[in-house]
């Protein structure tokens, strides 16, 4: 009757929404908007760090442009005020994904450090969950991608190269986060300490607009910085309950 | 009510069905052959290079990663819906005028659902893992997600196959025990087995009558289940404009409609083709015209509706979503599903219409292809116009993607004529329950009704 | 020896005086073959009731607890946190379990067809041909030749197109 | 603590260098080495692949001269990040640098040593050996060097600094050539006139703009292209929000927005070349106001009589309450900072603007203020003298070329075929050379044109060192080490120059077997400068620190007070600016600016670079012309549009873009596409607006006035699709960069600051 009874300790359990909020660490970003000045360091950098391919212009033209983490621009007003406001935007690995439920063979998850995560090797490429998020920062293998020679020398060996068919998008640079944790852990597993890694984008961000940490970590940089008074959510109305975090841009 | 029908004995009608399935004229196979190649022409071959290359080969892209392909599988989906859901209302409501055509109406709704379901896999990035999205044990203890609406279809549509299966197959057993009297060598053997040695007896008939009525029960409300599912594909995302709950009698009324349309198609082929004319007739095309009307009327409403809601939200999203419908850059095809659909239907309010063969045949296509174009824009205009302005994007088919829609109407043709020489097409002892039974004095045939 | 009487008749209703007749005369297990399902078949040889709706229920009962325990099952005992929701999810569930319900319900009525009409039966059983197009039969075995004369009679007698004998060397 | 100071600093190239370098060897030892064996699919949480070896170097893709953190494992390089240690980088990286790597493994390089064969159109190269290509070129060298007509031999460069720049020097000093000429289009030779003539010496100062409260910026794009922008973007970040209660104040004044513009506060368009006489106009105002008190203030009033607001408004475009308004901020805010080049430089009167710019400086006090102008000492470099070649310098080149004056030039990383317009007729000049020798990496349009190509080692592989300019208020210097070994058959420059050397028998003056061994030659005299301690610890420790660090400084303690020479006062004024071209026949001012992506042109053949949206327009693989919106309807123009771009010296057919904020008779084009040759990525895409501009002259410098060229814009009609990833840039009142007022918004320092040690780990 072991069954039985594991399946009632379960119906115990897992009725109420958010029992997995208790995480090991709560990954965050905040990004400054009054600091951002639109050079996309970030974008390469990440483009460097996570084997994004290059696509090629008849791509581009389709659209199919392969970049996690993008340089939004929007302009307001007109000549002679027009003004100019980036935002960088990439997967806000919301505690309440829309595109977690959706995937019918849970290639997508939430990870017990609060990431979205992506498991390239189980998607089946029903392309649903780029339909569900709302920040369109999942992009599509449409093909397979690849790299003239000798360019593939700089592939970085800690990430995959995805093939045809599946679904990608920001991990926050999991595969730094796996590397600090296990330096924590050899070093008698001690907890990451705030700063210790960052995701690429965030570590090259020139005029450090970027912060990332642990918002358990309530010392952290970004724990403080998430609760600047400036700070907000994009499409915060949508409820994703995004883990990045912004600070408006200051008019002045 | 049946009038054409009662000056036949129940002779002819074995004769005539006998024949539509055993002499097989040179027409067929040129057809069969036609369909068969273009089916491998227009379909399998570019699906295939698809397999190779990659989704890329069709035009979706960043944000419009669904396409054609979808909109395919929810109008295949839809034409499924009024052959067996029909047969099973009309069946438990005794209406007799249709039992003449509802097995070829079934065997339309089972191959359109066979080709939606091949759509899944001409959807998907890696088809080859598709079973992954099927609930089966395995050493990893891997299991689908059952919260994703993209898993409600995979449940239903699989009990929906095998329900219409399961359906179309017991409604004909009694015809085929009759055709199996009537034909010999393979054929014989065939229907010997088909028709499980049913002899016609009294019990046989009784117990039949019933698990048939079980099924309709069962089946209403699956197929509503289905089509609803569907709809939630969408209506579950935060999509403007398709996180709308009137999403699911949106689909599913949109579903019916494109099926009877396609009933109207097929029913008029068969009746030019397989020389039908006694057994669907006027009265049909004239019952189903005012069915269709109806469905028009009510698909109208509620477009009406969603374009309302989406007026009176007020926000900016759906206002953008609105505008682009009605005036961006599909807005062509939207007027014209709007003329298809909405107002073309109105030349049915006139009996003379509906009982004239050739303008309701060229109705029910316009039809099928104003609800077509309907999928369409659900996926296309949406998809292209989300929630970040400058992530916003144009989706527009490649010849890949035209080339398998075309194609997957040959897969159904195929599929059709391949059903039209098995299944008797038309219901035997249905047509008979519709006919004057005999009399004591077998001179004397009374007019009109069946005891 | 016994054999069966068949009595093939032009339409319904002498069919079923002759089977009234002769089920009145004694003759046990009559059964009446038939182009389509004739009414008033009760009247003559009484109720008949049908054990398939027991199977459809239990099928559809068994159908729905399997369903949830599929989904809520397999939720346990892959714990995979998705969206903030709960593990157990039901909206989500409830729809799987309605899906099943129906597939069990569905096979579990043919299943209920099949045993309850003794289908499928491939063996020589009594059967005319002519029962599938346009005659209807009554048939009923006799143990004698005396018992079959007096089946003949009364068939005859209700107008029967034509009376034959199948023994069971002819089956 | 993101701005550091003299002593911090030595405390970081310490804590960086430990971090660098042994942090790793002890994550080395402490590894469980059963995780090796872990097969790769799916890395279990706890487990990571492998181990980084970190590499400090140099960044060369611009002349920033930042310092690089190169990420290698088994051998290959894998990602380039700042070095926290180094002054300039901090840590940080701007896009074109990170892009190094596809530089290093990019699929069209020069593998080997190669030799013309063949003339004009059959022209092809036939693959050589090292030593036929270094006998080839040596034994001419050797000859005329015996002939005593060494100067018929020219060598032309990027500029470079350090000892590569010192080896050339020496060199050519061997050969007796006076023509080594230091080569780049983006050369700020106008800022260095003006410095020379206003601070006295030809050298950039450093700009705090970490410190800043107030900056005024006369068309120098600062956080893009303009000289150092990784170190601008970090005090920018620092004045922005990274203290506490200060938030600083950027302005832009530019006839198009650069980016720099669009992250500045405020966004003045001033009609083109007008941009001095509207600091002089600021300038008018604040001693009218009587704000300035210094004892010359008789020979400002008289210097700045005419440029009355008013008279500048007319002349520049700018509102007079504007002028007034933003003198007197700039008198109130303290520190308040001006600076001005780039597009403002590139005029006719580039050198008075420049020189006005610094006279605002002056005039409030900014000059030697911690959040002002900081002069910086020698470059603690070896002393080169400047080789700068402006524009009118490679003209004189190509016209002795054409004289039949050059036997011989040896080209190395610089590209003055595609850089320069075709009025200097370089690439003819070039054809009037028996031999020429290109030391480039790829076969840019230069090279394709050389009779010898001898394949340098990119930065990545080869030794070097570097000491940025401007300096960051203290000597600053770097060794770039080779990160990994050479992928192909090439050697660095230095290595190839000390051959060359050796085989016009030099090698009793340059006896340095290749180029470390020169660099510790070199650098062992900076060692001696060092204090006891470093003195104590020896020279080989003192190296490996450096090269650990990656970077290496001094303080120095030389007075940075300024006292302005009188007579300068009197020379301050700014003339109109002139244009080449009517107004009537060409109605639009061009303005061509560095493409973020590609520079000058250099990053073009680099995959990420030109898959890198352009900032401002997201524009991918092309070119566009930049049109107000307001002309654009007036010509009936929409984005796509090709249209014909006439200047007196060219023609360009072009997709518009319709841009919100450039002035209604000014169009943009960015340079760094439209390349002829430079590998696949480069090759035949969009169009290159040098190729237009007329070779007007700047008398001072001799610098091309590359922003001074009239242009004519006719619709042809065509159209193409712009290839660009964003969709539509409003954003429809959905609130998506929310904007608050200023306020209590602004964070205290530490919410937003990041100790800049940390990202070695």
């Amino acid at each position: 009757m072991s069954l039985f009874s594991r399946f009632m300790d379960g119906w115990r359990k897992y009725r109420k929404p958010g029992y997995y909020d208790e995480f090991d660490y709560h990954w965050t970003m905040t990004i400054d908007l009054d600091k951002c000045t639109g050079c996309e360091a970030c974008v390469t950098a990440c483009q460097a760090e996570n084997n994004i391919p290059v696509v090629g212009e008849d791509e581009m033209a389709k659209g199919r442009e392969m970049q996690w983490i993008r340089i939004e621009r929007y302009w307001e007003g007109e000549y002679p005020n027009a003004k100019l406001s980036f935002i960088p935007m990439m997967c806000q690995h919301c505690d309440a994904a829309p595109c977690e439920t959706v995937c019918p063979v849970g290639a997508t998850y939430h990870n017990q450090d609060g990431l979205n995560a992506q498991i390239y090797n189980r998607c089946i490429g029903t392309r649903a969950c780029a339909v569900y998020c709302p920040y369109e920062v999942r992009y599509f293998n449409y093909y397979d991608h690849e790299w003239d020679s000798p360019l593939e020398q700089q592939l970085n060996p800690d990430v995959t190269v995805r093939g045809k068919g599946v679904m990608e998008k920001c991990t926050f640079c999991i595969q730094r986060i796996r590397q600090a944790k296990d330096v924590a852990k050899d070093d008698d597993r001690r907890r990451v300490q705030d700063g210790e890694m960052q995701p690429a984008c965030v570590q090259t961000c020139p005029t450090k607009a970027l912060v990332f940490g642990d918002r358990k970590d309530h010392e952290s940089q970004v724990y403080k910085s998430m609760n600047d008074p400036r700070n907000y959510r994009v499409l915060d109305e949508l409820n994703t309950d995004s883990s990045v975090f912004y600070l408006k841009k200051v008019d002045a | 009510m049946t009038t054409e029908t009662f000056k036949l004995g129940y002779n002819d009608i074995h004769d005539d069905v006998v024949r539509s399935i055993v002499k097989t004229g040179p027409k067929y196979y040129i057809t069969l052959a036609t369909a068969g190649s273009v089916t491998l022409l227009c379909f399998f071959f570019p699906w295939f290079y698809q397999l190779y290359y990659g989704i890329g080969a069709a035009g979706m892209n960043h944000p419009g990663v669904w396409g054609t392909y979808l909109a395919s599988f929810i109008f295949w989906i839809g034409l499924s819906h009024s052959g067996t859901l029909l047969s099973c209302v009309l069946h438990l409501t005794n209406s007799s005028w249709r039992k003449a055509m509802y097995r070829s109406a079934e065997a339309m709704t089972l191959f359109s659902l066979v080709v939606a379901a091949t759509y899944v896999m001409v959807h998907v990035g890696r088809p080859w893992f598709i079973h992954w999205a099927v609930p089966y044990p395995n050493q990893m203890e891997l299991w689908p997600n059952f919260r994703s609406p993209l898993l409600f279809d995979v449940m239903a549509i699989a009990t929906y196959i095998t329900g219409s299966t399961i359906f179309i197959y017991m409604g004909s057993i009694p015809d085929f025990a009759a055709v199996r009297d009537r034909t010999s060598g393979w054929r014989n053997t065939m229907y010997t087995l088909l028709s499980l040695g049913w002899r016609g007896t009294d019990k046989e008939w009784h117990r039949l009558h019933w698990a048939y009525t079980f099924l309709a029960v069962l089946i209403i409300p699956l197929a509503v289940s289905v089509h609803s599912i569907v709809s939630w594909d969408f209506a579950m995302s935060i999509v403007p404009s398709l996180h709308q709950t009137i999403f699911a009698p949106y689909f599913v009324v949109g579903a019916i409609y494109s099926g009877t349309a396609g009933i109207v198609t097929v029913m008029f082929v068969l009746r030019k083709t397989m020389g039908f004319e006694q057994y669907i007739t006027k009265l049909h095309f004239d019952n189903l015209g005012k069915l269709l009307l109806v469905l028009s009327l009510i698909w109208t409403y509620i477009n009406g509706v969603e374009l309302f809601t989406a007026w009176y939200s007020g926000t900016s999203e759906e206002y953008e979503a609105l505008g682009y419908k009605l005036f961006g850059y599909y807005a062509w095809l939207y007027w014209e599903m709007i003329l298809f659909c909405a107002v073309a239907p109105m030349l049915m309010f006139s009996t003379r219409f509906r009982t004239s063969f050739v303008p309701m045949l060229i109705l029910s296509i316009a039809i099928n292809i104003g609800m077509y174009t309907e999928r369409f824009l659900i996926v296309a205009t949406s998809l292209s116009r989300q929630y970040l302005p400058d992530a916003w994007g144009v989706y527009v088919p490649s010849l890949v993607e035209i080339s398998i829609m075309v194609g997957s109407f040959a897969l159904f043709t195929t599929l059709f004529l391949i059903f039209v020489k098995i299944f008797p097409s038309v219901s035997m002892y249905e047509v008979k329950e519709t006919m004057a039974t005999p009399k004591m004095e077998p001179a004397a045939p009374a007019a009109g009704s069946p005891a | 020896m016994t054999s069966n009487v068949i009595g093939l008749f032009h339409d319904p209703e002498s069919a079923l005086t002759a089977a009234g007749r002769l089920k009145g005369a004694g003759f046990e297990s009559l059964e009446i073959m038939s182009p389509l399902p004739i009414h008033g078949v009760e009247k003559v040889l009484g109720k008949k009731k049908s054990v398939i709706k027991n199977f459809t229920f239990m099928g559809a009962l068994i159908g729905g607890i399997s369903g949830f325990a599929l989904a809520a099952g397999t939720a346990i005992a892959w714990p995979h946190p998705v969206g903030g929701r709960p593990i157990i999810t039901m909206p989500p569930f409830l729809i799987i379990t309605y899906e099943l319900t129906i597939l069990f319900g569905i096979l579990a009525t043919v299943l209920g067809f099949f045993i309850s009409s003794r289908l499928p039966a491939f063996r020589n059983r009594v059967y005319v041909p002519e029962s599938a197009v346009d005659k209807f039969v009554v048939t009923a075995p006799c143990d004698d030749a005396e018992h079959f004369k007096r089946a003949e009679a009364i068939l005859n007698d209700a107008g029967a197109e034509q009376v034959r004998e199948i023994g069971e060397s002819d089956l | 603590m993101p701005n550091i100071d003299r002593r911090e600093f030595l405390k970081l190239v310490g804590a960086g260098g430990v971090s660098v370098g042994a942090g790793f060897m002890l994550r080395e030892a402490n590894k469980d080495p059963r995780e090796y064996l872990i097969p790769h699919v799916l890395a279990p949480e706890d487990f990571s692949s492998g181990l980084d070896t970190f590499y400090n170097s140099v960044c060369s893709m611009c002349p920033a001269g930042c310092g690089i953190s190169v990420r290698t494992r088994e051998g290959r390089a894998k990602k380039i990040e700042g070095n926290p240690a180094h002054p300039v980088s901090q840590g940080r990286l701007c896009t074109l640098g990170q892009a190094g790597l596809q530089a290093l493994y990019n699929p069209d390089r020069l593998t080997a040593p190669m030799r013309r064969t063949g003339e004009g159109e059959s022209a092809s190269f036939e693959e050589i050996t090292w030593e036929q290509g270094l006998k080839q070129v040596g034994d001419r060298l050797d000859l005329l060097r015996a002939a005593r007509r060494g100067n018929r031999v020219a060598f032309l460069t990027q500029g470079v600094r350090g000892h590569l720049a010192q080896l050339f020097e020496s060199f050519m000093r061997q050969l007796g050539s006076p023509r080594l000429l230091h080569y780049d289009f983006d050369h700020p030779h106008t800022l260095y006139a003006a410095n020379q003539q206003f601070f006295g010496e030809s050298r950039l100062p450093y700009y705090d703009l970490a410190n800043t409260r107030l900056l005024l910026s006369f068309g120098a794009d600062y956080l893009n292209n303009w000289i150092s922008p990784v170190h601008h973007s970090l005090g920018f970040g620092e004045s922005r929000q990274g203290r506490a209660d200060v938030r600083g104040r950027f302005v832009q004044i530019e006839p198009r927005m650069s980016i720099s513009g669009a992250a500045a506060d405020e966004w003045i368009p001033a009609k083109p070349g007008t941009e001095g006489i509207l600091a002089l106009g600021l300038a008018h105002h604040i001693v009218a106001e009587g704000n300035y008190s210094g004892a010359d203030l008789g020979a400002w009033t008289n210097a700045l009589a005419d440029y009355t607001p008013d008279a500048v408004a007319e002349q520049t475009g700018v509102p007079v309450n504007t002028i007034t308004r933003l003198a007197d901020s700039f008198v109130d805010t303290t520190p308040s900072l001006a600076i001005g080049g780039g597009a403002a430089g590139n005029h006719s009167n580039g050198v008075d603007t420049l020189v006005a710019v610094n006279a605002l400086n002056y005039l409030v006090g900014n000059i030697g203020q911690e959040g002002g102008l900081v002069l910086n000492p020698e470059p603690a470099g070896p002393a080169v003298q400047q080789h700068r070649a402006s524009y009118s310098a490679m003209v004189e080149l190509a016209e002795a070329a054409r004289q039949g004056e050059i036997d011989i030039l040896i080209i190395s990383g610089t590209n003055p075929v595609f850089t320069l317009p075709p009025a200097a007729e370089f690439a003819e000049a070039l054809a009037q050379i028996p031999l020429v020798v290109s030391l480039s990496s790829f076969l840019d349009e230069t090279t394709a044109l050389a009779d010898v190509i001898l394949p340098s080692h990119t930065y990545l592989e080869s030794w070097g060192d570097d000491f940025p300019e401007p300096g960051v208020g203290f000597s600053v210097g770097a060794v770039s080490q080779p990160v990994v070994s050479p992928l192909y058959n090439t050697r660095g420059t230095g290595d190839i120059i000390l051959d060359l050397a050796r085989r016009m028998g030099s090698s009793s003056v340059m006896p340095w077997q290749n180029m470390e061994e020169f660099l510790k030659y070199g650098w062992r005299r900076i060692y001696q400068r060092g204090d006891s301690q470093t003195l104590a610890q020896g020279f080989d420790a003192f190296w490996t620190s450096v090269l650990k660090a990656g970077a290496w400084g001094e303080t120095t303690n030389g007075s940075t007070a300024f006292t302005l020479n009188p007579d300068v006062i009197a020379g301050i004024g700014v003339a109109p600016p002139e244009f080449s071209g009517s107004e009537e026949g060409y109605p639009f001012i061009l303005h061509p600016y560095l493409s973020p992506n590609f520079h000058d042109g250099r990053g073009a053949n680099l995959p990420w670079m030109q898959e890198l949206p352009d900032p401002m327009t997201s524009v991918v693989y092309g070119s566009w012309v930049e049109v107000n919106p307001v002309t654009a309807e007036e010509m009936g123009l929409s984005e796509g549009d090709l249209v014909d771009i006439q200047s007196p010296h060219g023609q360009l057919r072009v997709p518009v873009f319709v841009y919100p904020a450039i002035m209604p008779n000014v169009i943009a084009i960015p340079i760094g596409q439209g390349h002829g040759e430079y590998g696949r990525y480069a090759k035949g895409r969009g169009v290159n607006p040098i190729e237009i501009l007329s070779p007007l002259l700047e008398p001072i410098t001799g610098n091309l006035a590359s922003s001074a060229t009239r242009v004519n814009l006719t619709p042809t009609g065509g159209r193409v699709k712009l290839v660009k990833t964003g969709g539509v840039s409003r954003d429809l009142g959905r609130d998506i960069v929310q904007h608050t007022s200023l306020g209590v918004e602004v964070s205290s320092a530490a919410d937003n600051s990041i100790p800049i040690t940390e990202v070695t780990t």
